[in-house]
């Protein structure tokens, strides 16, 4: 990242819309560390929490949509239940990701592919049908084998059904996804 | 009616956002205003001057400044109108600085609000009267409530200055926090044998009594005289007779008492002496833990005692004293482990506070300096140290500094090093902080002589692995996280207010902040004294201290109490109740609601009517808005001048 | 006995899927504490971490539809047994109470709106306060002596604290003490609420992989030979893809991962057939092989001291 | 702090010089920014405080008044502030009884340390204030 610069505009907005997304403040965070510290999934980002949350102060927008992290946090809310601030952190990563998303970016493809057949199978049949989601994420994401070496086992045990199971209010809940595609266009 | 006007600039501090030549402009249109000017700094030296010489050029009879709080510069311009041979009570002044200039952006509002805030000045100043103050004596004695470093320093000041000083400790030794200590920082002293020597000369002063185990109960009274009552605690042993052999303790067959010097690192006997240098040297016996009580049958202590001096049927006593002025230096508290739940909450016996460190590395501690692990007694060679456990923490209520861990984590890390050489020590840290002589320089040493490695970032959690606890850490610089297996971790947990502080303020009508700290008087210009005249603070009573700062307050209380107490008599307040006797109808409502007593029934010519107490009035004007006949008047806050601020302010 | 209880119960997609067993192992032990579970009609999926991760809007409205549903069975309750139904229900519900408009934008997108009357808690939650240790202890008839279980609560049963309002964040105890009370022996667990990897077993498997294994190894550490869950998702990652753990960490871990609601029917005298344990990928046969029955005076006495910790 | 905008209305407010006017001042050290309406009257204690100068700054031209006091047992008379609440709580039933509405008239314990409290205090009841507009006393009373 080269020399920045904290006056330029664009920058400064990004924190105002980050607090006006998610109604936390990111200012109040002191860089304590708690959140890095505590956050399982450390070892995996490539920004930990404090800097996201340090880049976001600095107005580093470009940094923040583009970075692994906020598409590896899975939302555990150990850095929320421990800020000594009382910052929402998860909810903060949270709003960062839908906020990515709105500008089309995401850096870590396959859980953006898993998230979506996981939509898709919802949108279609109102539930869960885990053998579908599981088929399309393997034909999207590239990853044809993901898992394989469960299926014998899942089989055996008869853990996965073959046929989706469609709930009668499925055009409610698909309505639901056509309305906010509207909202959101 | 002559009033003079003098609107203060205060540099720019007023000028800045208030066009203050307009305000004298329109001040000079107010009935009654014979003179208004503004002036650069009305405080200063010729500031002072040229309201005297006005005064006398203008012959003004009432005097108004309007410049900064009067909390801050009233008692100054009472003084300047008084050399100028004008009552100090013609004298009012306008706050158009903290309630003003400093607080509103928009200049014209402020010079409106300015303007306003001098009209309502100059209407209370025309309907003030001359007071005049009458004299009463004082006790020329002091009490100190609390013996740690602050409260013996001011007793010992007070004392060699000649006063008579009574000494109230709650626990059984005087020596407070500093006694529980190893070395102290930035010198690596012994603690002890540095306040040993002070705590000998306190019990043997010949003006200093001292009320161990014993706790303020009650305060009445006002500055110069106190009364105060004073609950010394049972320890059902007669001290007059014990001699502080310590037979009993060893003697004792209760022995899971819970050590509070020790701070519970190990336990002691139900019949103890706290510590070798405990002063007074006495036992005592703690009736949770002594078979005497919880069984019912015991005694031997009572049986091996050489002077016969245990009593079981003991009881507290109440005793009282008389004096002048207080100092309060009840020191400060710990953070509870339960409240840090991701350390632990207490339940792992190798995570343990600094001054349960201090104990272990302390000579005289219950592992007469050897650092163990508390869970199996063997050396640890991995230590973590943890700062600002609990401070500068808004999520759990402390959202302050704790003033000194920062300094005695160094310290303790170096000592760790000259206690075990071989062990490696990690200093979890957020900011250093190390802004005393030579504290910067003493945290350096622990890094680059004594190797304690020093991590930028907090700790998230600490759980047990095996025989280790493993301690979950970042390194913010690095943007990485840090995973520590330790075999011994010490927590900074946060200073906080003294266990029942708030309790004693409100028996001594002295203000707490919202941590429960105690509030100075003014926090640069008066900071140890309270709003309670001839009440006193010292040490972290007022705010988390180290000891030299403490020390420097012990010895500021004391000036003041010297200072204070060096005069035979004080003037009394004048602007205190008065009942017009003619328009009473004896209906004594004021005497009920007076919440100091101060009004007693009197009888005039057959007729049932209030009278005042003067020395006893503190001023708080209750008695005034209670009487429904207007007859009974806070002088200097009567319904007139009130009012009449009222109609200034309303009336357009 | 208390009188007769009920519950409308979501039981969530994967209770349909892959945990049918802590399903049936739930209603059994439900069956034998004298309480109804009522399937809200035609419920959805409420959208769990894929819903939020991409839209708060989404998510709320995903979730609240079932909410409006349990409404309209006139219940101010609902019953999860899945951590992931219970925040994403929770955080709909808190977000569109605190926030008129968003309340507002959520019922747009719904058929029928959502008063925001329903308050959703755990199984576990419910068990714990609304049945009590003696009420669970009650139905106990069997022994499972060589059972020492680690206690694993997972990261969002009880947290955060401000929207879980449920037991301790750091250190809760309900399930321990529930298991406590049916007379398993339970192992003191540092790892209770540490992140076993959540929904990344699909997408980023290895991140999986090192989470569980960090929370079996301190399982194991802690002198336990079984782990208890509350979480479709945590027992698929510790007993699923325990195999690819050991395999990708070069570890050979092999602990069972039941179901607290399988360990207490067990205890309640069910078999491990009808507590679905058998469809477990790691066989808890041997460890649970041995079940006596218990005489009530040694239990009664057994739960009192439980209730004493 | 944001002025809360629009003509600036009469708000007295009436502080006990120990805990109150000391927590303003703190705020103005702090340079807490707050609306300008506000003029403060100093009291040596809440229980000075007649319910009659209340009435009466409202009656002659005040739009609201703010009377702040030490916390209950903070107080620096002991017990003053009590007898504050007890009249003051009395004054805000009988308000309305002359044409008043209540929410006119705002009672709050502010210590010497709480200055951002008192900024948060005097910003939000000034808004109340000029949400209420100012007081039309004749049909404030008509519309009894």
């Amino acid at each position: 990242m080269g020399a920045i610069n904290p006056t330029v505009d664009r920058e400064r907005d990004f924190m105002s819309e980050v607090v006006k997304e998610s109604g936390e403040n990111p200012i109040l965070c002191y860089q304590c560390g708690n959140c890095t510290a505590g956050c399982p999934y450390t070892e995996f980002f490539d920004h930990p929490v404090h800097r996201i949350m340090r880049l976001i102060q600095a107005g580093q927008r470009e940094a923040v949509m583009a970075s692994k992290a906020i598409w590896l946090c899975a939302s555990c809310e150990t850095c929320t239940t421990r800020c000594p601030c009382e910052i929402d952190v998860a909810h903060i990563m949270d709003t960062l990701r839908a906020m990515a998303l709105r500008e089309k970016k995401c850096a870590v493809r396959d859980v953006l592919t898993f998230y979506d057949a996981f939509l898709a199978s919802l949108k279609k049949h109102g539930r869960i049908f885990e053998m579908g989601i599981l088929m399309r994420y393997n034909l999207l994401s590239g990853h044809v084998f993901a898992d394989a070496d469960l299926g014998p086992k899942v089989l055996a045990k008869g853990l996965i059904s073959f046929l989706p199971r469609n709930i009668r209010g499925r055009d409610e809940v698909a309505r639901i996804f056509k309305k906010f595609d509207e909202k959101r266009r | 009616m002559r009033v003079g006007v003098f609107i203060c600039h205060c540099g720019n501090n007023i000028a800045g956002t208030i066009d203050v030549a307009r305000v004298a402009e329109e001040t000079r249109k107010l009935p009654g205003v014979v003179y208004a000017t503004n002036y650069m700094y009305t405080c200063s030296e010729p500031g002072q001057a040229e309201i005297k010489q006005t005064i006398a050029r203008e012959g003004l009879n009432r005097v108004v400044v309007a410049a900064c709080s009067p909390r801050m510069h009233e008692v100054t311009f009472r003084r300047t109108v008084e050399k100028a041979g004008l009552n100090r009570y013609l004298f009012e002044m306008a706050n158009i600085r903290e309630h003003v200039s400093w607080i509103g952006e928009d200049r014209e509002a402020n010079t409106q609000k300015a303007i306003e805030a001098v009209r309502m000045a100059v209407a209370k100043a025309i309907r003030n009267r001359p007071l005049v103050s009458s004299s009463f004596a004082v006790n020329k004695k002091v009490l100190v409530i609390g013996a740690g470093v602050a409260g013996m320093q001011a007793a010992l000041d007070c004392a060699e200055g000649g006063l008579e000083t009574i000494v109230v400790e709650k626990s059984p030794s005087v020596g407070g926090m500093m006694a529980r200590l190893d070395k102290t920082f930035p010198t690596i002293d012994c603690s002890i044998c540095i306040l040993g020597p002070k705590m000998v000369d306190l019990v043997q002063h010949e003006r200093i009594r001292l009320h161990a185990y014993a706790e303020v109960e009650d305060v009445k009274g006002y500055v110069g005289n106190y009364q105060v009552k004073i609950r010394k605690k049972t320890t059902y042993v007669d001290w007059t007779k014990c001699t502080g052999c310590g037979v009993c303790m060893e003697k004792c067959p209760g022995k899971n008492a819970y050590d509070h010097f020790n701070c519970g690192v190990s336990p002691t006997r139900a019949i103890n002496i706290p510590f070798p240098q405990a002063i007074p040297k006495k036992a005592r016996i703690d009736p949770q833990f002594c078979r005497q009580f919880t069984k019912g049958k015991c005694g031997v202590c009572a049986k091996v005692c050489p002077t016969k001096a245990i009593n079981y049927e003991m009881e507290d006593e109440i005793v009282s004293e008389d004096v002048g002025a207080i100092v309060v230096a009840t020191g400060y508290g710990l953070l509870d482990l339960e409240r840090l739940p991701e350390y632990g909450a207490g339940r792992y016996p190798d995570v343990i506070t600094g001054i349960q460190y201090e104990r272990l590395l302390n000579a005289s501690g219950p592992t007469a300096g050897h650092i163990v692990r508390p869970s199996d007694g063997t050396e640890p060679k991995t230590l973590v140290f943890v700062s600002c456990a609990g401070s500068r923490d808004k999520s759990i209520g402390v959202p302050y500094c704790s003033n000194f861990c920062c300094m005695y984590i160094a310290k303790q890390a170096i000592l760790t090093k000259d206690h075990l050489p071989d062990s490696q020590s990690y200093v979890f840290y957020m900011d250093i902080r190390a802004p005393g002589k030579g504290y910067d320089e003493f945290t350096r040493r622990a890094q680059e002589e004594y190797g304690a490695r020093y991590i930028r970032g907090r700790v998230s959690r600490i759980y047990p692995k095996g025989k280790k606890m493993v301690v979950k850490g970042a390194d913010t610089l690095l943007g990485t996280q840090v995973e520590i297996e330790a075999d011994l971790v010490v927590l900074a947990t946060a200073a906080t207010a003294a266990p029942g502080a708030s309790m004693l303020a409100e028996k001594l009508h002295i203000s707490y902040d919202t941590n429960g700290f105690y509030v100075e008087s003014h926090p640069k210009l008066r900071p140890v004294e309270t709003n309670t005249a001839g009440v006193y603070l010292a040490g972290a009573a007022q705010g988390p201290k180290d000891i030299p700062a403490s020390v420097s307050q012990g010895s500021a209380a004391a000036a003041k109490v010297l200072s204070l107490l060096s005069r035979d008599a004080l003037e009394s307040d004048p602007a205190i109740a008065h009942v017009n006797a003619a328009a009473c109808v004896g209906c004594l409502k004021c005497l009920k609601t007076c919440p100091f007593q101060a009004i007693k029934e009197e009888d005039l010519r057959g007729k049932k009517v209030a009278a005042v107490i003067e020395t006893v009035c503190a001023g708080c004007g209750v008695c005034t808005s209670t009487c429904p006949c207007g007859a009974i008047q806070l002088e200097h806050f009567t319904d007139n001048q009130i009012l009449a601020e009222v109609n200034a302010l309303c009336r357009m | 006995m208390a009188d007769k209880r009920s519950y409308p119960y979501y039981e969530g997609c994967s209770l349909e899927g892959t945990a049918a067993s802590y399903d049936s192992s739930l209603r059994l032990v439900m069956k034998s504490l004298g309480a109804a579970l009522e399937e809200p009609p035609d419920w959805s999926c409420c959208g769990s971490t894929p819903a939020h991760a991409v839209d708060h809007l989404l998510a709320a409205a995903l979730a609240a539809r079932n909410l409006a549903i349990v409404e309209g069975m006139g219940s101010t309750t609902l019953v999860t047994p899945c951590p992931s139904c219970l925040s994403a229900l929770k955080k709909a519900h808190g977000r569109m109470a605190r926030n008129g408009a968003f309340k507002e934008e959520v019922n747009g997108l719904l058929d029928v709106p959502y008063r925001c009357t329903v308050a959703a808690k755990s199984a576990l939650q419910v068990i714990y306060e609304d049945m009590g240790l003696e009420e669970v202890a009650r139905p106990v008839t069997t022994a499972i002596p060589g059972l020492r279980v680690a206690p694993y609560y997972g990261c969002i049963l009880n947290r955060p604290p401000a929207l879980a309002c449920f037991d301790d964040p750091e250190n809760p105890v309900s399930m321990d003490l529930i298991l406590k009370a049916v007379g398993v022996e339970v192992v003191d667990f540092a790892f209770k609420v540490e992140c076993c990897g959540a929904a990344f077993g699909v997408p980023k498997g290895e991140i999986v992989h090192r989470l569980s294994a960090k929370v079996l190894d301190l399982a194991l550490d802690a002198g336990a030979n079984c782990i208890a869950v509350a979480c479709p998702l945590c027992q698929q990652n510790l007993d699923l893809r325990q195999g690819q753990v050991n395999a990708a960490m070069g570890t050979s871990f092999n602990i069972p991962v039941l179901y607290f609601s399988q360990i207490m029917g067990l205890t309640y005298g069910y078999s491990p057939e009808q507590l679905g344990i058998d469809k477990h990928i790691v066989s808890a046969g041997a460890l649970i092989s041995t079940r006596e029955p218990v005489e009530k005076a040694a239990r009664a006495m057994g739960a009192g001291q439980k209730e004493a910790v | 702090m944001p002025d809360v905008g629009g003509k600036e209305l009469r708000i007295v407010g009436f502080l006990c010089n120990w805990c109150s006017y000391g927590g303003a001042d703190t705020a103005g050290v702090a340079r807490f920014k707050q609306p300008t309406d506000l003029r403060i009257i100093r009291v040596p204690c809440s229980g000075r405080v007649d319910p009659l100068f209340v009435v009466k700054a409202l009656l002659s031209g005040a739009d609201g008044v703010l009377v702040s006091g030490c916390h209950p047992r903070d107080c620096h008379y002991s017990d003053g502030n009590f007898y504050a609440r007890r009249r003051l709580e009395m004054l805000k039933r009988f308000l309305p009884f002359i044409g008043i509405d209540d929410r006119r008239f705002h009672y709050t314990w502010i210590s010497a340390s709480e200055g951002q409290r008192w900024q948060q205090t005097v910003t939000s009841f000034t808004r109340q204030i000029h949400e209420l507009g100012p007081l039309k006393r004749v049909e404030e009373a008509r519309a009894l």
